[in-house]
C-alpha cells in the first residue's frame, strides 16, 4: 500500500454526498459512512435530502435520495459543498453535480449510464459528461453494478437481490478513499441479518470487494482527514427530532409528572410524535388526534388534568393551533408547543427547512397574548432545549413555543449522552392538599406565577377558562382596570423568566466591527462563517439566540459594543424585526435566504466579507 | 379506594350568582346535575366539568368542582385530553347545539369512535343562544332567525343519528324539565363505560321558546313521550294504553286493546343491543305520527380507549429492559471515546 | 345550453408527470374519472376538481381541467363555496381518508347535512399515505403503524355510516382496480341531485398494502364482492348463487337452491328508499360472513342547497323594491340637511 | 317660558347616557334621542353599551343597558362622561355614575329606587346618593314610573303595558331639557304602531308628559346646545357593522361580481353576517360555515369560482382562519377578511373593544406570508375602507383584512348618503376567453398581479394550489431559486398596492414638537383631544393610519418633521411596534390602554399635555 500513502490528501474535514434512487438505499449507506467515522473518532454532522413526498417514478430526478455526511475536525454542519459525490445513477448524477467542490471527486455507477437512464434523469444526450459540463470534476466512473454480480455470481442469489447490495460497494470504495475501518459495518451486518448468515457473508463480500476495488484503481487518492478533538464519554448519534422527543421525556422524568402529547402527523415534525408513541415503556401516552386543534387541545385538557402536556407540529399546523394556545396563555396551564418550521406559506415546501415561523410565534394568536419562545440550534441540542422550554412551562405556568426546523429535525449529530443525574429537578408549582383557601390566581410575587391544583385533590376544586379572570380570584370579571392588570401581569410573568435563562454568548470578542446574529438551525453555519473569518483575523463576533422570548438579561449590553450587526435568517428578516421592536437604538443590517435550504458557510463568509469592507 | 362520599346536591352548588335568563331550560338542568352527582358516590374533587363556549357552557362555573369553561367547540377534544391523561377523573362535557356539533362536530364524532368512558350533555334549544339567534345544526328547517331571514334551507342533524354514524356506543335523550328522568339518565350515563352522550332537549326562552313545545306541552306530554327503560316495553299515553310494535322494517304505533293488540305484541326495549337498527329507528321518531323516544336509548360496553392504553403502557413497561431516561439514553447504537 | 360534447379521456389527462408509486390504486382511480368524465356530456371547463392534501389530493394536478389542490382537509368546505357560488359547475372532490375524515371530517358530516350537489370521492387506504405511515380513522384496530407502534386501540369510522348518521342521502362504494364499476358510479354520483359521496377502497402499496385483499382477492373475489344495482336483486358469487335476505332485523346469506331458497326469496335492492336501515346493513357487512356491498348503495332524492338559495334569492329580489346600492342606501329611515 | 329660557346653559356639545334594566327599552329611547337630534341639524355619535353576553337577572348591575349620545357641534365620538345621566333603576344608577361628569345632572325614577331594588343594584343601604358619595351631581328625582301610570291611568291599559312606556317619560324629560322637537318621535309612534292607534296616542301622551315635567320641575335647567355644520345632503344613521356590509356590497355592484360571504357567528362581528343575509335583494349569497374554517374556506372556494368572496370575524376566529389566509396569499386569490376586534386574549372581553389583533392580521401565519391590512376608523368610514380593501383585494388578487373593532361596530353616526356613481368601477383583471396560451402566474408587470381565470371559461383550464408555485406557469415546483422569487414576488405585489393607496394626511401642522399617531378606531378620541390642544396652540399634529400594509407612500417623510412622536393605541403597543420594524429611524412614545374600553379624550390631553412639556 505504500506507493500510494504517499499520494495522501491531507485535508481538516470531507463532506461526502451519497446520491442514488429512493431504492438504492442511500440512507443506510450515509449512516454506516457516518457511524463509522464517528467511531474512529472524527467530528460527524450529517442531512438527509429525501425526495418529494411522494415517491417518483425510478430514475427520475424527482427521485434522488442523498445523505450527506461531514467529518472530520471541527465540524458543525453538514457541510455546504461536497468533495466526493457518489452518483448510482444518471438522475442522482443530474440532481447533485452542482452540489460538488469544484475540482471535487465523482465517483459514478457507470453500469446505470444507460441510454433509458440518462433519458429519464433528463439528459439529452448520451454524454452527461459535456453536456453538463463535469470536466471541471475529476469522474471516477467504475462498474459497481457488474463488479457487484461478480462478486456474488456463485452465492446463488438471484440478480435482484444480488443488485441490491451494490451500495455497500460503493461504501467500500468510500471507505478505501477515507481510509476507515470495515469492522464496524461488518458488524452491523452481523447484527442486522442475524438469522440469514449468507446475507451477512454476501454483504461482507461485496463491501470487501469495493474497498479492493478502490485499492486497485489509479484513479482514487485517498485522504487523510483529521481526527476531531472529542471530549471523553459514550457517544450516540442523533437527529433532531429524536433529541426533541427525547428532551421532553426527560423533563418529564424530571419533574416527576407522566408526560402526554396530544398531536397529528405533520411533515417535518411527525417523527416526535413517532418515537413518543414508542415510548411507552417510559409511560409516555400519545394521543392522535383528529387533527392539530384536537392535538393541541387535548394537550391543554391534558395539562388541566395534571399531566406534563405538550403538542408538536409544523408551521401550518401551528397557525390552526393559534386560538387554542391563546387559552393556554390566559389559563396559565404549562404547554410545550413544538414547531419544526418548514418552508411556507401555505403547505409551500413542506420537506424543506426555513425560519419564517417566527412572528407566527411570537404574535400569531387574538388580542395581547404573550408566550415564552425558546429555538434549538443544533440536532443535538434539541434536547437541552426541549427540557428547557419544558422547564420553564411547567416551573412557569406558561405556554412555550419550541422552534426547530426541517434542517435541525433531520440532520444527524455524534451526541455526548447524558447523565440525568445532572440535570435538574424541575419543581411545578402544585398546589397541595390542604393548601386554606386557594385562589387559582394568586401569585408567587417573584416570579408572578399562580399555582395549579390538579383536579383530583380536594378542597381545591376551582373553575378557570378563556373569559377574562378575576386577579387572584380567577372568578369571570369585566372590570375594566382588572383587564388591564391581568394583561400587564401576563406580559410581566412572561418577561421574569429572563432571571431562569443564560446570559447570551458572543463567540468572538466582546467587541468587534462586526457582530453576526442568529438565531435556532443556523447556528452551525454561522458558526464556520464566523470562525473562519476570525481565523484571517478580521474583527467579527457571533451571538446565537436560543433564547427568544424573553431574550437574555444582557442583550443590550452585548449589542451596543458592534460597530456593526447583521442578523442572518432563513427568512425575510423576522428576527431583526423582533429586535427592531424591543431595542430599537440599535441599527441591524439583514442577510436572508429564502430556498428552502439552509444557508452555505460561502455564501456567509462572503457577505460578511462585504459588511466589514463598507464603510 | 375512596371512603364512602355523603354529599348532597348543595355541595355542588359553586358561590358564582347563575346568570342564564329567567326560564332558561338550563337552570333545570343544572339542578339536575348537581342532585345527580350527589347520588354517583364519587368524591367531588373528582368530578372534572368542562365546556365549550355558549350560554349553556357557562356551566362549570356554578358547579363546586374542577371546571375548564374553554373555547368555542373544543370541550369535547379538551375532556378527551384530561380524561386519558387521568383516567382517575369523572369528566363531564357540557355542549350546546351549535358548540357541540357546528364547530365541535369533529371532535363529537371522533370522541364516539374513540369510546373515552366520559360523559357529554348536548343541551339541544336548536340555536345558538350566547349570540343572540342564529340558526344550529339542529334548527328545523325553514326557521326563521337572525342568520336566515327568509328561513333555513339546511337540513339539521338528529344528534342521535350521528351518533350512531360515529360507532357511539350510548345515546340518552332527555327533556330539561323532566328532572327525574334526566337524573336517572345521568347516573346511569355515569355508570356506562365508554362514551356516553346524554341529549337534553332544552329551551331558550329568548330566541327559540318553545321548540320542543310539542312534546313538553302539558296536556298531551304522555301521549307525545316514550320514556325508554332497557328491559321494559314500549308503551306510552295518558292511559298508557299505547305501545310501538315493528311493521316490517318500520316502526308503528298500536292501541293495546285495539285491533286485538295485546301487551304482549310490544317491543320490549334492548339498550344493549349492538346492532343500531332499532336504535335508529327509536331516535328518528317524530311527531305526530310518533312520540319522541326519552331515556337511555342505546348502551352498548365496548372497549374503552384509555383503559386500552395503560393496558398497552403496562405490557411494553412489563417487557422492556428500558425502565427511564438513562436507560433509553444508553440503549441502541453507542460508542465510547 | 352548451352544444352537444364529444370528449375522450385523454382530454382530460394534464401535462404533469404523475407521480404515485407504482402499484398505487390512485393511478386506476384517476384513469376511472378521466373516462368517466368525458361520458358526462359536460364541458371540460365546467369540471372543479377539489382536493385537500394527501397523495390522493395530488388529484387536480393531473386532471386537465380547472384545479385546485388546497390544504389539509378543507376540500369539502372549498368546494361547498365553490358549488355554492357557481352552481353551473361539475364539482369534484377528492379526499384521502386522513383527509377527509379526520381533520376534514366537521366538513364532510355537514356537507352531507347539507346536500350540495357536488361529488366527493374518498380514497379509503386505511392510512395516511403522504405522511408516511400513521393510522387513520378507518385503519382497523390493533394495525400496527408508525404512531401505533404496538397497534391502534381506536375504533375506526365506516365512512358509508358516517354519511347515514349525518343526513347523507348518496353513498357509492367502489374499489380502485374495478375500473368499470367506478366508472358506472361516478356517471351516476355526477347524475345525481345532491351530494354524492363514492367511498373507493384503495391500495397503498407502500404503508397499508393488500388492506383490501381479501375482498379484492382474484380467486375469491365473486364471493366476497355484492355489486349492488337498484332495482336488481342481491345476487353474487362465483356461481351467482348466493343472496341476501333479511332473517329479523338482521341481513343472511343464502345459496340458491339450498334449503328450499330460490331466486324470488332474495332481497331487491332498493337505493331509492328515504329510510337508511336497509342500507345501513349493507354498508356494514363485512367478511368473512358477508360480502362487502360495492355499488350504488343509497341514492335518495332530496332538496339540495345551492337550489334552495337561488330560490330564495330570486323570490325576495322578485318582491324587494330595493334594486341596487343606491336603492339601498337610500332606504329606511333617512333625512336631508 | 321665557322666564326659563335665560337660565340656558350654552354648550356647544352635550353627552347624554340613557341607562336602565335590559328590558326598559334604553336602546330605543337612546336612538329616537339622537334621530332627533341629527334631523335638528346636530353633529352625533352614539355608543350602546349592551350588558355581558348573558342576561344577568333583573335590576342587577349585570343586566344593565345603557346607550349615550353624543351632540352638537364636531362631534368625533360618543363623548367620555356624561352631562345628563338617565338612570332608571338603581342598578344603572350603581353602574354608571362613575361614567358622569362632575357637576353633570343625573336624572333617576325615583319609584323604582325601593328597596328589593337597591339591595339588588348591590347597595347596602336605603341612600345611594350618600353611600355612594353622588351629592357631587346634580340629581333630579323625578316620579318617573307613578306619572306615566298617572298618565295613562285612563286608557284603561293593564299596568305591566303602562309601565312599558315609562322611558318615553324619560325621554320627554331630556326634550325639555335639550330642546328637542317631539314630531320625529310622534311620527315614528305613528308609523311603528301604525296597527294599533291606542299605543300610538298612550306613547304620545307619556313623552308630552315627560316633556311637560321638565317644563314644570325648577330643577330642570335648560341646555342649548349648539348645530353642527351640517354639509347638504341625505342622511342616515348608520354603525360600523352594517357599514361594513353595505361597502362590501357595494364593491361587488362596483365590481360587477356577485357576492359571497362564508362566515360563522361571532361577537361583535355577527352583525354583518345578518344584514349581509338580508341583503338577497340585492343577490348576495350568505354560507354559515359549521365553523370559522369553514367559513373562510368556503370563501376562497367562492373567490376561485369566480365570487367576490369575503369572510367575516373577530379576534379568535381570525385565529382559527390563519392558515387557509396562507392558502388565499400563495393561490392569489382575492379575498376580504373583515376582523371586528375585541378584548383578548383568547375568549378574553368579547363585548368589549381593543385593537390587539393588529400583529395577528400582520404575521399571523406560517410562513412569509404577506397580506394587505387595512382599518376602518369610524362606524360610518366602514362603509368606505371596507370598499377600498374589496377594491385593492380583486384588483391586486390578493387577501386583505380589514381591521374594525367593537366601538366602531356597534357605535352610530349620521353619514351623509354617497352616490354609487361616484365611486370608481372595479376592475379585477379576469382572464378572457380566447387568452392565448393562459399562464396563472404570469403577471402584470406593473403591478405583479395575476390574472384571473374563472372555472367554466372555455381553454383556461389550469390547476392552483399550495404548494410553491413555479413563477408564470403555477407548476408545482421545489426548485430553490424559485421559491426566493415567489417569495419576494409575493412581498413586492403587495408593496406595490401603496400607488393605489392615498397619502398619510397630517391634521395639523407638518412640522410640530408633538406627532400623535392613531389607527383604526381611535381616531374620534385621538382627533378630540388633538384639535383641544390646538386650540391651546399647542404645538401638536395627528396622523391617523388607515392603511396598515402597505403604509402610505410619503409615511417616513410626514414622521421625520416631528420631534416627538406618539403612538397611541388600545393594545400594548402593536402599531408603534410595527413602525419601529419598518422606519426604525424614528423614535416612539408610547400610549396604551388595555381596558376593553376606547379612550377617553380626557386622558389623551392629559398624557400629550404631559410629553409636550417634557425635555
Ligand atoms: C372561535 C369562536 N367562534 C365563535 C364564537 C361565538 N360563539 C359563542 S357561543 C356560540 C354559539 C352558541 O350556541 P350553542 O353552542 O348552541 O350554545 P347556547 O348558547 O345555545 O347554549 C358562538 C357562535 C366564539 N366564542 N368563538
Ligand atoms: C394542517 C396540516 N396538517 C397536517 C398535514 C400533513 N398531512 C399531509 S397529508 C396527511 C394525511 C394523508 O393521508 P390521507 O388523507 O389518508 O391521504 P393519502 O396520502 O393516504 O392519500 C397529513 C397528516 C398538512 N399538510 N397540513
Ligand atoms: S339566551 Fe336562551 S339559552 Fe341563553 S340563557 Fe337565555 S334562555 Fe337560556
Ligand atoms: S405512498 Fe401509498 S397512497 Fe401514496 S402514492 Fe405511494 S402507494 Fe399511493
Ligand atoms: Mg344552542
Ligand atoms: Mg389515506
Amino acid at each position: 500500500m505504500t506507493n500510494k500513502i504517499d499520494k495522501v490528501i491531507e485535508l481538516d474535514h470531507v463532506v461526502i454526498r451519497f446520491s442514488g434512487d429512493s431504492g438504492d438505499g442511500m440512507q443506510l449507506t450515509g449512516t454506516l459512512f457516518s457511524d463509522t467515522s464517528a467511531l474512529m473518532g472524527s467530528g460527524i454532522a450529517t442531512f438527509p435530502d429525501y425526495p418529494a413526498e411522494i415517491r417518483a417514478p425510478q430514475g427520475t430526478v424527482g427521485g434522488v435520495s442523498g445523505f450527506q455526511v461531514h467529518f472530520g475536525y471541527d465540524i458543525n454542519t453538514p457541510g455546504d459543498y461536497a468533495d466526493v459525490l457518489v452518483a448510482m445513477n444518471p438522475a442522482a448524477l443530474k440532481a447533485n453535480a452542482k452540489w460538488t467542490k469544484l475540482g471535487g471527486s465523482i465517483i459514478i455507477d457507470r453500469d446505470a449510464f444507460t441510454a433509458k437512464n440518462l433519458e429519464k434523469a433528463g439528459y439529452k444526450t448520451q454524454d452527461p459528461i459535456t453536456e453538463d459540463n463535469l470536466g471541471r470534476f475529476n469522474i471516477i466512473s467504475a462498474p459497481i453494478s457488474s463488479m457487484t454480480q461478480e462478486t456474488l455470481k456463485e452465492t446463488g442469489m438471484d440478480n435482484k437481490t444480488i443488485l441490491r447490495s451494490k451500495n455497500m460497494f460503493a461504501l467500500g470504495m468510500c471507505y478505501y478513499l477515507f481510509n476507515r475501518e470495515l469492522t464496524f459495518t461488518e458488524q452491523f451486518f452481523e447484527k442486522k441479518f442475524k438469522k440469514v448468515p449468507a446475507v451477512i457473508e454476501a454483504n461482507k463480500m461485496v463491501l470487501k470487494a469495493g474497498f479492493n476495488y478502490g485499492y486497485n484503481v489509479q484513479e482514487l487518492t485517498p485522504y487523510k482527514v483529521a481526527a476531531a478533538e472529542i471530549a471523553h464519554g459514550t457517544y450516540r448519534n442523533i437527529n433532531g427530532n429524536t433529541a426533541t422527543a427525547w428532551g421532553l421525556v426527560a423533563a418529564a422524568e424530571k419533574a416527576n409528572l407522566p408526560l402526554f402529547c396530544g398531536s397529528y402527523p405533520i411533515t417535518p415534525a411527525t417523527d416526535i410524535l413517532h418515537e413518543l408513541s414508542y415510548l411507552k415503556n417510559l409511560g409516555v401516552k400519545t394521543f392522535q388526534a383528529e387533527d392539530e386543534i384536537g392535538g393541541i387541545t387535548s394537550a391543554i385538557g391534558a395539562s388541566f388534568a395534571g399531566s406534563f402536556a405538550v403538542t408538536t407540529t409544523s408551521g401550518p399546523g401551528l397557525a390552526l393551533k393559534s386560538e387554542a394556545i391563546g387559552l393556554a396563555v390566559i389559563t396559565e396551564l404549562p404547554l410545550v408547543i413544538v414547531n419544526v418550521q418548514r418552508g411556507g406559506p401555505s403547505t409551500g415546501l413542506p420537506t424543506k427547512t426555513e425560519q419564517s415561523d417566527l412572528l407566527q410565534a411570537l404574535y400569531g394568536r387574538n388580542g395581547e397574548s404573550p408566550v415564552a419562545v425558546i429555538a434549538a440550534s443544533t440536532p443535538s441540542n434539541c434536547f437541552h432545549y426541549a427540557f428547557e422550554a419544558s422547564k420553564i412551562a411547567l416551573e412557569h405556568m406558561t405556554p412555550v413555543i419550541l422552534l426547530t426546523d426541517g434542517f435541525l429535525a433531520n440532520g444527524t449529530q455524534p451526541w455526548r449522552i447524558p447523565d440525568m443525574d445532572d440535570y435538574p429537578t424541575i419543581h411545578p408549582p402544585i398546589a397541595k392538599e390542604g393548601t386554606e383557601n386557594y385562589k387559582p390566581y394568586q401569585r408567587n410575587p417573584e416570579n408572578l406565577v399562580r399555582s395549579w391544583a390538579i383536579p383530583g385533590t380536594p378542597g381545591l376544586e376551582h373553575r378557570i377558562g378563556g373569559l377574562e379572570k378575576m386577579d387572584k380570584t380567577g372568578t369571570v370579571s369585566y372590570v375594566p382596570e382588572n383587564h388591564q392588570v391581568m394583561t400587564d401581569l401576563r406580559e410581566e410573568k412572561v418577561a421574569r423568566i429572563v432571571a431562569d435563562i443564560p446570559d447570551l454568548e458572543v463567540i468572538g470578542n466582546d467587541e468587534a466591527d462586526l457582530l453576526v446574529i442568529g438565531w435556532g438551525g443556523t447556528y452551525g453555519h454561522l458558526l464556520t462563517a464566523v470562525h473562519d473569518l476570525q481565523k484571517e483575523a478580521k474583527s467579527i463576533s457571533l451571538a446565537h439566540f436560543n433564547y427568544i422570548k424573553p431574550l437574555p438579561a444582557n442583550t443590550r449590553d452585548v449589542l451596543k459594543k458592534f460597530k456593526k450587526i447583521v442578523v442572518a435568517e432563513i427568512n425575510n428578516g423576522q428576527f431583526a424585526s423582533y429586535l427592531r421592536s424591543v431595542f430599537p437604538e440599535f441599527t441591524y443590517l439583514q442577510y436572508n435566504k429564502v430556498m428552502g435550504l439552509p444557508f452555505t458557510s460561502i455564501e456567509l463568509v462572503d457577505n460578511f466579507n462585504k459588511i466589514l469592507e463598507e464603510k | 379506594m375512596a371512603a364512602e362520599v355523603k354529599l348532597t346536591f348543595k355541595d355542588f352548588k359553586s358561590d358564582q350568582e347563575v346568570r342564564w335568563c329567567a326560564g332558561c331550560g338550563d337552570h333545570a338542568i343544572l339542578n339536575s346535575v348537581q342532585k345527580a352527582m350527589a347520588e354517583m358516590g364519587v368524591p367531588k374533587e373528582k368530578f372534572a366539568v368542562i365546556a365549550g363556549i355558549g350560554c349553556s357552557s357557562r356551566f362549570p362555573y356554578y358547579m363546586n368542582t374542577y371546571g375548564f369553561h374553554t373555547i368555542h367547540g373544543r370541550g369535547a377534544a379538551i375532556a378527551s385530553g384530561a380524561k386519558t391523561a387521568n383516567p382517575d377523573l369523572s369528566v363531564w362535557v357540557v355542549n350546546g347545539d351549535g358548540d357541540g356539533l357546528a364547530i365541535g362536530g369533529n371532535h363529537f364524532i371522533h370522541l364516539n369512535r374513540r369510546n373515552i368512558n366520559l360523559n357529554l350533555l348536548l343541551f339541544n334549544n336548536e340555536i345558538y343562544g350566547l349570540t343572540k339567534g342564529q340558526y344550529s345544526p339542529t334548527t328545523k328547517e325553514g326557521t326563521k332567525t337572525k342568520t336566515s331571514p327568509f328561513g333555513t334551507i339546511e337540513h339539521p342533524f338528529n344528534p342521535g343519528e350521528l351518533v350512531l354514524g360515529a360507532q357511539g356506543k350510548y345515546f340518552a335523550r332527555s327533556i330539561d324539565v323532566n328532572m327525574k328522568l334526566t337524573q336517572e339518565i345521568l347516573i346511569d350515563a355515569h355508570n356506562h363505560k365508554g362514551t356516553s352522550i346524554v341529549e337534553i332537549l332544552q329551551n331558550c326562552v329568548i330566541f327559540s321558546d318553545n321548540v320542543h313545545g310539542f312534546y313538553t306541552d302539558k296536556e298531551n306530554k304522555l301521549d307525545r313521550q316514550l320514556v325508554l327503560r332497557h328491559g321494559e316495553k314500549m308503551i306510552f299515553g295518558t292511559n298508557n294504553d299505547k305501545g310501538l310494535v315493528l311493521d316490517g322494517l318500520k316502526l308503528k304505533v298500536v292501541t293495546i286493546g285495539e285491533n286485538g293488540v295485546t301487551d304482549d305484541d310490544i317491543l320490549v326495549h334492548d339498550a344493549h343491543e349492538e346492532s343500531p337498527f332499532l336504535h335508529w329507528m327509536l331516535i328518528n321518531m317524530k311527531g305526530p305520527d310518533f312520540p319522541v323516544a326519552l331515556g337511555v336509548i342505546r348502551s352498548v360496553e365496548d372497549t374503552v380507549y384509555e383503559e386500552k392504553l395503560e393496558a398497552q403502557i403496562a405490557s411494553v413497561k412489563a417487557s422492556s429492559p428500558i425502565k427511564n431516561m438513562n436507560d433509553l439514553l444508553r440503549s441502541g447504537s453507542t460508542w465510547t471515546v
